[in-house]
Protein backbone atom coordinates (compact mmCIF):
# COMPACT_ATOMS: atom_id res chain seq x y z
CA UNK A 1 0.00 0.00 0.00
CA UNK A 2 1.21 3.76 -0.93
CA UNK A 3 0.50 6.62 1.20
CA UNK A 4 -0.19 9.73 -1.00
CA UNK A 5 -0.77 13.28 0.21
CA UNK A 6 -3.06 15.21 -1.20
CA UNK A 7 -2.82 19.13 -1.02
CA UNK A 8 -6.35 20.99 -0.59
CA UNK A 9 -7.25 24.69 -1.17
CA UNK A 10 -9.71 27.31 -1.07
CA UNK A 11 -13.26 25.63 -0.44
CA UNK A 12 -11.75 22.17 -0.62
CA UNK A 13 -9.59 22.95 2.53
CA UNK A 14 -13.20 25.00 4.27
CA UNK A 15 -14.61 21.02 3.44
CA UNK A 16 -12.07 18.53 4.80
CA UNK A 17 -11.04 20.98 7.49
CA UNK A 18 -7.26 20.77 6.99
CA UNK A 19 -4.90 22.07 3.76
CA UNK A 20 -3.73 18.46 3.61
CA UNK A 21 -5.12 14.52 3.88
CA UNK A 22 -3.13 11.39 3.73
CA UNK A 23 -5.13 8.47 1.65
CA UNK A 24 -3.69 5.00 1.60
CA UNK A 25 -4.07 3.15 -2.05
CA UNK A 26 -2.76 0.02 -3.47
CA UNK A 27 0.23 0.24 -5.93
CA UNK A 28 -0.89 1.07 -9.39
CA UNK A 29 -3.94 2.86 -7.98
CA UNK A 30 -4.64 6.22 -10.43
CA UNK A 31 -6.56 9.43 -9.77
CA UNK A 32 -10.55 7.97 -10.18
CA UNK A 33 -9.25 5.44 -7.83
CA UNK A 34 -7.70 8.63 -5.07
CA UNK A 35 -10.89 10.68 -5.93
CA UNK A 36 -13.33 7.69 -4.91
CA UNK A 37 -11.34 7.12 -1.94
CA UNK A 38 -11.48 11.31 -0.53
CA UNK A 39 -15.17 10.94 -0.87
CA UNK A 40 -15.48 8.64 1.89
CA UNK A 41 -13.37 10.99 4.16
CA UNK A 42 -14.87 13.48 6.91
CA UNK A 43 -16.21 16.49 4.05
CA UNK A 44 -15.55 14.47 0.85
CA UNK A 45 -19.44 13.96 0.18
CA UNK A 46 -19.65 17.24 -0.98
CA UNK A 47 -16.34 17.00 -3.90
CA UNK A 48 -18.27 17.38 -7.39
CA UNK A 49 -18.58 14.37 -9.76
CA UNK A 50 -15.34 15.50 -11.48
CA UNK A 51 -13.28 17.40 -9.17
CA UNK A 52 -9.83 18.60 -10.69
CA UNK A 53 -6.84 17.06 -9.99
CA UNK A 54 -3.12 18.10 -10.68
CA UNK A 55 -0.49 15.54 -10.69
CA UNK A 56 2.85 17.08 -10.64
CA UNK A 57 1.25 20.39 -11.11
CA UNK A 58 -0.12 19.35 -14.51
CA UNK A 59 -4.30 18.85 -14.54
CA UNK A 60 -4.81 14.68 -14.46
CA UNK A 61 -7.70 12.83 -15.57
CA UNK A 62 -9.51 9.55 -13.47
CA UNK A 63 -6.61 7.24 -15.20
CA UNK A 64 -4.07 9.26 -14.72
CA UNK A 65 -1.26 6.88 -12.70
CA UNK A 66 -0.15 7.61 -8.99
CA UNK A 67 3.53 7.05 -8.02
CA UNK A 68 4.60 7.03 -4.64
CA UNK A 69 6.50 10.68 -4.38
CA UNK A 70 3.79 12.46 -6.86
CA UNK A 71 2.90 15.92 -5.63
CA UNK A 72 -1.15 15.48 -5.81
CA UNK A 73 -3.64 18.56 -5.19
CA UNK A 74 -7.25 18.91 -5.31
CA UNK A 75 -8.47 22.17 -6.93
CA UNK A 76 -11.48 23.92 -6.50
CA UNK A 77 -12.78 25.18 -9.71
CA UNK A 78 -10.58 28.26 -10.65
CA UNK A 79 -11.24 32.26 -9.67
CA UNK A 80 -8.15 33.79 -11.14
CA UNK A 81 -7.87 36.78 -13.27
CA UNK B 1 13.27 34.39 -11.60
CA UNK B 2 10.52 36.11 -12.21
CA UNK B 3 7.32 35.95 -10.13
CA UNK B 4 4.20 35.94 -11.08
CA UNK B 5 2.41 36.25 -7.80
CA UNK B 6 2.63 38.98 -5.29
CA UNK B 7 1.27 39.95 -2.04
CA UNK B 8 1.90 43.95 -2.75
CA UNK B 9 0.09 46.31 -4.82
CA UNK B 10 0.41 46.38 -8.55
CA UNK B 11 2.05 48.92 -10.14
CA UNK B 12 0.82 48.23 -13.92
CA UNK B 13 2.79 51.42 -15.29
CA UNK B 14 6.45 49.75 -14.01
CA UNK B 15 5.04 45.83 -15.63
CA UNK B 16 3.70 48.07 -18.76
CA UNK B 17 7.95 49.28 -18.98
CA UNK B 18 9.47 45.62 -18.18
CA UNK B 19 8.37 44.87 -22.22
CA UNK B 20 8.69 48.58 -23.76
CA UNK B 21 11.71 48.67 -26.46
CA UNK B 22 12.32 51.18 -28.82
CA UNK B 23 11.98 48.29 -31.54
CA UNK B 24 8.48 47.43 -30.12
CA UNK B 25 5.92 50.04 -30.92
CA UNK B 26 2.67 49.00 -30.07
CA UNK B 27 2.20 48.15 -26.09
CA UNK B 28 -1.37 46.77 -24.75
CA UNK B 29 -2.05 46.17 -20.80
CA UNK B 30 -5.08 44.58 -19.41
CA UNK B 31 -5.57 45.26 -15.73
CA UNK B 32 -8.59 43.40 -13.67
CA UNK B 33 -9.64 45.35 -10.52
CA UNK B 34 -12.11 44.48 -7.75
CA UNK B 35 -15.47 45.85 -8.79
CA UNK B 36 -18.09 46.84 -6.17
CA UNK B 37 -20.41 44.47 -7.02
CA UNK B 38 -20.58 40.80 -8.08
CA UNK B 39 -24.03 38.23 -9.20
CA UNK B 40 -25.93 41.04 -7.79
CA UNK B 41 -24.42 41.35 -4.53
CA UNK B 42 -22.29 44.16 -2.92
CA UNK B 43 -18.65 43.16 -2.93
CA UNK B 44 -16.81 45.08 0.32
CA UNK B 45 -13.38 43.01 -0.64
CA UNK B 46 -11.97 39.53 -1.57
CA UNK B 47 -8.64 37.66 -0.51
CA UNK B 48 -6.98 35.50 -3.08
CA UNK B 49 -5.32 32.23 -2.77
CA UNK B 50 -3.37 30.04 -4.77
CA UNK B 51 -1.75 27.00 -5.19
CA UNK B 52 1.61 28.85 -5.27
CA UNK B 53 4.55 27.05 -7.15
CA UNK B 54 1.76 25.60 -9.81
CA UNK B 55 0.53 28.83 -10.50
CA UNK B 56 4.17 30.70 -10.92
CA UNK B 57 4.25 27.45 -13.48
CA UNK B 58 1.22 27.85 -15.26
CA UNK B 59 1.96 31.67 -15.76
CA UNK B 60 5.34 31.17 -16.92
CA UNK B 61 4.03 28.44 -19.55
CA UNK B 62 1.52 30.75 -20.37
CA UNK B 63 4.01 33.80 -20.70
CA UNK B 64 6.66 31.55 -23.12
CA UNK B 65 3.66 30.24 -25.22
CA UNK B 66 2.55 34.05 -25.75
CA UNK B 67 6.26 35.16 -26.55
CA UNK B 68 6.59 32.48 -28.98
CA UNK B 69 3.65 32.59 -31.20
CA UNK B 70 3.08 36.71 -31.64
CA UNK B 71 6.90 37.54 -31.44
CA UNK B 72 6.26 39.95 -28.33
CA UNK B 73 7.20 40.14 -24.58
CA UNK B 74 4.81 39.44 -22.17
CA UNK B 75 4.52 40.37 -18.14
CA UNK B 76 2.14 39.41 -15.84
CA UNK B 77 0.99 39.78 -12.37
CA UNK B 78 -1.32 38.41 -10.05
CA UNK B 79 -2.22 39.57 -6.65
CA UNK B 80 -2.75 37.64 -3.74
CA UNK B 81 -4.33 37.61 -0.07
CA UNK B 82 -6.80 40.95 0.83
CA UNK B 83 -8.10 43.10 -1.58
CA UNK B 84 -10.54 46.57 -1.50
CA UNK B 85 -12.65 47.31 -4.26
CA UNK B 86 -11.11 49.18 -6.74
CA UNK B 87 -7.64 47.32 -6.45
CA UNK B 88 -5.61 45.92 -9.35
CA UNK B 89 -5.95 41.82 -9.23
CA UNK B 90 -4.12 41.02 -12.09
CA UNK B 91 -1.91 42.98 -14.85
CA UNK B 92 -0.93 41.62 -17.64
CA UNK B 93 1.24 44.16 -20.48
CA UNK B 94 2.50 43.04 -24.01
CA UNK B 95 5.04 44.77 -25.94
CA UNK B 96 5.15 43.77 -29.82
CA UNK B 97 6.03 45.21 -33.17
CA UNK B 98 2.22 46.54 -34.27
CA UNK B 99 -1.14 46.62 -32.73
CA UNK B 100 -2.34 43.61 -33.82
CA UNK B 101 -0.14 41.35 -32.16
CA UNK B 102 -0.10 42.99 -28.77
CA UNK B 103 -3.89 42.96 -28.78
CA UNK B 104 -4.39 39.18 -29.39
CA UNK B 105 -1.14 38.39 -26.95
CA UNK B 106 -2.95 40.80 -24.26
CA UNK B 107 -6.39 38.50 -24.75
CA UNK B 108 -5.09 34.86 -24.74
CA UNK B 109 -3.24 35.83 -22.04
CA UNK B 110 -5.74 36.89 -19.45
CA UNK B 111 -8.06 34.49 -20.67
CA UNK B 112 -5.27 31.65 -20.59
CA UNK B 113 -4.91 33.12 -17.06
CA UNK B 114 -8.63 33.06 -15.84
CA UNK B 115 -8.39 29.26 -17.40
CA UNK B 116 -5.58 27.24 -16.12
CA UNK B 117 -4.36 29.08 -13.37
CA UNK B 118 -4.81 27.58 -9.79
CA UNK B 119 -6.10 30.83 -7.74
CA UNK B 120 -8.89 31.49 -5.87
CA UNK B 121 -11.10 33.78 -4.53
CA UNK B 122 -13.24 34.35 -1.68
CA UNK B 123 -15.53 37.78 -2.00
CA UNK B 124 -16.99 39.27 1.27
CA UNK B 125 -20.23 41.16 1.34
CA UNK B 126 -21.60 44.28 2.63
CA UNK B 127 -24.25 42.25 4.51
CA UNK B 128 -21.18 40.66 6.23
CA UNK B 129 -20.83 37.17 4.58
CA UNK B 130 -18.32 35.62 2.28
CA UNK B 131 -18.66 33.10 -0.67
CA UNK B 132 -15.83 31.18 -3.09
CA UNK B 133 -16.38 32.37 -6.52
CA UNK B 134 -16.98 29.84 -8.82
CA UNK B 135 -17.04 30.77 -12.78
CA UNK B 136 -18.59 27.34 -13.62
CA UNK B 137 -21.64 27.83 -11.57
CA UNK B 138 -24.98 29.14 -12.63
CA UNK B 139 -24.71 32.00 -10.30
CA UNK B 140 -20.84 32.70 -10.51
CA UNK B 141 -20.80 31.08 -6.59
CA UNK B 142 -20.82 28.22 -5.06
CA UNK B 143 -21.57 28.40 -1.42
CA UNK B 144 -21.30 30.45 1.54
CA UNK B 145 -17.70 30.24 3.36
CA UNK B 146 -17.15 28.63 6.69
CA UNK C 1 -13.83 70.58 -22.69
CA UNK C 2 -11.42 67.58 -23.17
CA UNK C 3 -8.25 68.30 -25.57
CA UNK C 4 -7.65 64.96 -27.36
CA UNK C 5 -4.11 66.72 -28.76
CA UNK C 6 -1.10 67.12 -26.69
CA UNK C 7 2.42 68.91 -27.27
CA UNK C 8 3.18 67.44 -23.32
CA UNK C 9 4.50 63.84 -22.75
CA UNK C 10 1.44 61.30 -22.53
CA UNK C 11 1.05 59.85 -19.11
CA UNK C 12 -0.94 56.85 -20.07
CA UNK C 13 -1.06 56.11 -16.26
CA UNK C 14 -2.96 59.54 -15.63
CA UNK C 15 -5.41 58.44 -18.85
CA UNK C 16 -6.52 55.25 -17.30
CA UNK C 17 -7.14 57.03 -14.16
CA UNK C 18 -9.94 58.85 -15.82
CA UNK C 19 -11.95 56.23 -16.81
CA UNK C 20 -11.51 53.66 -14.18
CA UNK C 21 -14.09 53.56 -11.32
CA UNK C 22 -15.42 51.05 -8.86
CA UNK C 23 -17.83 49.72 -11.06
CA UNK C 24 -15.29 48.99 -14.36
CA UNK C 25 -13.32 46.25 -13.60
CA UNK C 26 -11.66 45.94 -16.82
CA UNK C 27 -9.36 48.43 -18.15
CA UNK C 28 -7.69 48.23 -21.50
CA UNK C 29 -5.04 50.77 -22.47
CA UNK C 30 -3.20 50.87 -25.87
CA UNK C 31 -0.26 53.01 -26.49
CA UNK C 32 1.45 53.41 -29.69
CA UNK C 33 4.83 54.46 -29.34
CA UNK C 34 8.01 55.97 -32.09
CA UNK C 35 9.81 52.92 -33.29
CA UNK C 36 13.34 53.17 -33.92
CA UNK C 37 12.78 52.01 -37.71
CA UNK C 38 9.88 51.88 -40.40
CA UNK C 39 9.63 50.66 -43.88
CA UNK C 40 13.39 49.21 -43.40
CA UNK C 41 14.95 52.67 -41.95
CA UNK C 42 16.44 53.51 -39.24
CA UNK C 43 14.47 56.39 -37.35
CA UNK C 44 15.56 58.81 -35.24
CA UNK C 45 12.68 61.07 -34.53
CA UNK C 46 9.53 62.50 -36.13
CA UNK C 47 7.37 65.32 -36.02
CA UNK C 48 3.49 65.25 -36.26
CA UNK C 49 1.00 68.02 -36.97
CA UNK C 50 -2.52 68.15 -37.44
CA UNK C 51 -5.65 69.61 -38.65
CA UNK C 52 -6.11 70.33 -34.88
CA UNK C 53 -10.13 71.08 -34.86
CA UNK C 54 -11.30 68.91 -37.24
CA UNK C 55 -8.72 66.01 -35.29
CA UNK C 56 -10.59 67.35 -31.80
CA UNK C 57 -13.95 66.65 -33.43
CA UNK C 58 -13.35 63.13 -35.05
CA UNK C 59 -12.12 62.27 -31.82
CA UNK C 60 -14.70 63.24 -29.69
CA UNK C 61 -17.00 61.26 -32.06
CA UNK C 62 -15.21 58.19 -31.94
CA UNK C 63 -14.94 58.38 -28.14
CA UNK C 64 -18.54 59.21 -28.08
CA UNK C 65 -19.78 56.24 -30.46
CA UNK C 66 -17.65 53.85 -28.58
CA UNK C 67 -18.89 54.72 -25.07
CA UNK C 68 -22.39 54.10 -26.25
CA UNK C 69 -21.46 50.77 -28.62
CA UNK C 70 -19.90 49.09 -25.62
CA UNK C 71 -21.29 50.45 -22.78
CA UNK C 72 -17.53 52.05 -21.22
CA UNK C 73 -15.80 55.24 -21.13
CA UNK C 74 -12.97 56.12 -23.35
CA UNK C 75 -9.92 58.57 -22.72
CA UNK C 76 -7.69 59.24 -25.79
CA UNK C 77 -4.66 61.20 -26.22
CA UNK C 78 -2.68 61.97 -29.70
CA UNK C 79 0.92 63.88 -29.16
CA UNK C 80 1.84 66.77 -31.55
CA UNK C 81 5.01 67.97 -32.10
CA UNK C 82 8.82 66.32 -32.10
CA UNK C 83 8.90 63.41 -30.56
CA UNK C 84 12.01 60.91 -30.15
CA UNK C 85 12.49 57.25 -30.49
CA UNK C 86 10.48 55.81 -28.02
CA UNK C 87 7.61 58.78 -26.69
CA UNK C 88 4.36 57.98 -26.63
CA UNK C 89 2.54 59.14 -29.70
CA UNK C 90 -1.04 58.02 -29.21
CA UNK C 91 -2.66 56.32 -25.97
CA UNK C 92 -6.03 55.00 -25.71
CA UNK C 93 -7.59 53.84 -22.12
CA UNK C 94 -10.69 52.19 -21.92
CA UNK C 95 -12.55 50.93 -18.86
CA UNK C 96 -16.16 48.64 -18.73
CA UNK C 97 -17.54 46.25 -16.89
CA UNK C 98 -16.06 43.19 -18.35
CA UNK C 99 -12.70 42.26 -20.42
CA UNK C 100 -15.10 41.42 -23.76
CA UNK C 101 -16.26 45.39 -24.03
CA UNK C 102 -12.56 46.82 -22.62
CA UNK C 103 -10.64 45.10 -25.20
CA UNK C 104 -13.21 45.48 -28.24
CA UNK C 105 -13.86 48.96 -27.63
CA UNK C 106 -9.64 49.80 -27.31
CA UNK C 107 -9.18 48.04 -30.82
CA UNK C 108 -11.98 49.46 -32.48
CA UNK C 109 -10.95 53.33 -31.17
CA UNK C 110 -7.28 53.08 -31.73
CA UNK C 111 -8.13 51.60 -35.36
CA UNK C 112 -10.66 54.36 -35.87
CA UNK C 113 -8.03 57.20 -34.92
CA UNK C 114 -5.69 55.49 -37.23
CA UNK C 115 -8.58 55.90 -40.20
CA UNK C 116 -10.65 59.03 -39.55
CA UNK C 117 -8.09 61.87 -37.33
CA UNK C 118 -6.24 64.13 -39.70
CA UNK C 119 -3.03 63.99 -37.88
CA UNK C 120 0.22 63.65 -40.43
CA UNK C 121 3.80 62.61 -39.74
CA UNK C 122 6.87 63.28 -40.78
CA UNK C 123 9.82 61.04 -40.22
CA UNK C 124 13.46 61.97 -39.81
CA UNK C 125 16.16 58.92 -40.51
CA UNK C 126 19.49 58.46 -39.28
CA UNK C 127 21.09 59.13 -43.10
CA UNK C 128 19.65 62.85 -42.15
CA UNK C 129 16.56 62.62 -44.80
CA UNK C 130 13.10 63.40 -43.95
CA UNK C 131 9.67 61.65 -45.26
CA UNK C 132 6.07 62.10 -44.83
CA UNK C 133 4.73 58.95 -43.77
CA UNK C 134 1.90 57.49 -46.26
CA UNK C 135 0.07 54.19 -45.08
CA UNK C 136 -2.02 54.02 -47.86
CA UNK C 137 1.63 53.52 -50.31
CA UNK C 138 3.37 50.47 -51.23
CA UNK C 139 6.40 51.13 -48.85
CA UNK C 140 4.46 53.41 -46.12
CA UNK C 141 6.07 56.90 -47.50
CA UNK C 142 5.57 59.21 -49.85
CA UNK C 143 8.45 61.62 -51.02
CA UNK C 144 11.49 63.11 -49.25
CA UNK C 145 10.31 66.28 -47.66
CA UNK C 146 11.64 69.39 -48.51
CA UNK D 1 -17.50 84.01 -58.70
CA UNK D 2 -16.94 83.03 -54.79
CA UNK D 3 -14.00 83.34 -53.06
CA UNK D 4 -13.00 79.75 -51.29
CA UNK D 5 -10.14 79.47 -48.60
CA UNK D 6 -8.70 76.37 -48.84
CA UNK D 7 -6.35 75.07 -45.46
CA UNK D 8 -3.30 73.06 -46.69
CA UNK D 9 -1.36 70.98 -44.51
CA UNK D 10 1.60 68.43 -43.91
CA UNK D 11 3.09 67.36 -47.73
CA UNK D 12 -0.05 69.51 -49.58
CA UNK D 13 1.20 72.89 -47.55
CA UNK D 14 4.69 72.16 -48.73
CA UNK D 15 3.58 71.15 -52.08
CA UNK D 16 1.84 74.37 -52.20
CA UNK D 17 4.28 76.47 -50.94
CA UNK D 18 1.58 78.07 -48.54
CA UNK D 19 -0.79 76.64 -45.56
CA UNK D 20 -3.78 78.60 -47.72
CA UNK D 21 -4.17 79.08 -50.99
CA UNK D 22 -7.26 80.81 -52.36
CA UNK D 23 -9.62 79.48 -55.65
CA UNK D 24 -12.41 81.85 -57.22
CA UNK D 25 -15.26 79.34 -58.71
CA UNK D 26 -18.73 79.94 -59.74
CA UNK D 27 -22.02 79.67 -57.75
CA UNK D 28 -23.44 76.03 -57.46
CA UNK D 29 -19.65 74.23 -57.66
CA UNK D 30 -18.89 71.79 -56.01
CA UNK D 31 -15.49 69.73 -54.87
CA UNK D 32 -14.95 68.13 -58.01
CA UNK D 33 -14.35 71.50 -59.48
CA UNK D 34 -12.48 73.10 -56.27
CA UNK D 35 -9.53 70.18 -57.33
CA UNK D 36 -10.29 71.08 -61.05
CA UNK D 37 -8.58 74.39 -59.59
CA UNK D 38 -6.12 73.80 -57.78
CA UNK D 39 -4.64 70.94 -59.43
CA UNK D 40 -3.68 74.19 -61.98
CA UNK D 41 -2.08 76.17 -59.63
CA UNK D 42 1.77 76.00 -58.72
CA UNK D 43 2.19 72.43 -57.12
CA UNK D 44 -1.27 71.27 -57.70
CA UNK D 45 0.42 69.16 -60.57
CA UNK D 46 1.41 66.52 -58.18
CA UNK D 47 -1.63 65.72 -56.20
CA UNK D 48 -3.22 62.49 -56.31
CA UNK D 49 -6.07 60.86 -58.23
CA UNK D 50 -8.65 61.96 -55.23
CA UNK D 51 -7.76 63.67 -52.85
CA UNK D 52 -9.46 63.69 -49.39
CA UNK D 53 -11.17 67.18 -49.05
CA UNK D 54 -13.04 68.15 -45.86
CA UNK D 55 -16.09 70.41 -46.25
CA UNK D 56 -17.05 72.31 -42.55
CA UNK D 57 -13.82 69.05 -40.99
CA UNK D 58 -16.39 66.19 -42.65
CA UNK D 59 -14.84 64.28 -45.02
CA UNK D 60 -16.51 65.31 -48.58
CA UNK D 61 -17.27 63.56 -51.76
CA UNK D 62 -16.38 65.19 -55.31
CA UNK D 63 -19.97 66.07 -55.76
CA UNK D 64 -20.42 67.95 -52.33
CA UNK D 65 -21.57 71.58 -53.16
CA UNK D 66 -19.35 73.97 -51.60
CA UNK D 67 -21.16 77.49 -50.04
CA UNK D 68 -19.37 80.65 -49.69
CA UNK D 69 -18.64 80.37 -46.02
CA UNK D 70 -17.72 76.52 -45.83
CA UNK D 71 -14.37 75.54 -44.22
CA UNK D 72 -12.26 74.13 -46.59
CA UNK D 73 -9.46 71.81 -45.91
CA UNK D 74 -7.32 69.76 -48.47
CA UNK D 75 -5.96 66.70 -46.39
CA UNK D 76 -2.92 64.37 -47.31
CA UNK D 77 -3.25 60.88 -46.36
CA UNK D 78 -3.60 60.56 -42.99
CA UNK D 79 -0.66 58.77 -40.84
CA UNK D 80 -1.69 59.69 -36.84
CA UNK D 81 -1.37 57.18 -34.52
Amino acid sequence: MTLHRVRLFARYAELFGAEQVEVTLPPGSRVGDLISALRVLPGGASLPGDPFVAVNMSQASAGTSLSPHDEIALLPPLAGG
Amino acid sequence: MISYLTAQAIDVTALAARITAPERGAVVTFSGLVRNHHAGREVVGLEYSAYDTMAEHVCAAIVGSAESRWKCRVAVQHRLGRLAVGDVAVAVAVGAGHRDAAFEAARWVIDEIKRHVPIWKREEYTDGTSGWVDPTAPQGMIAASS
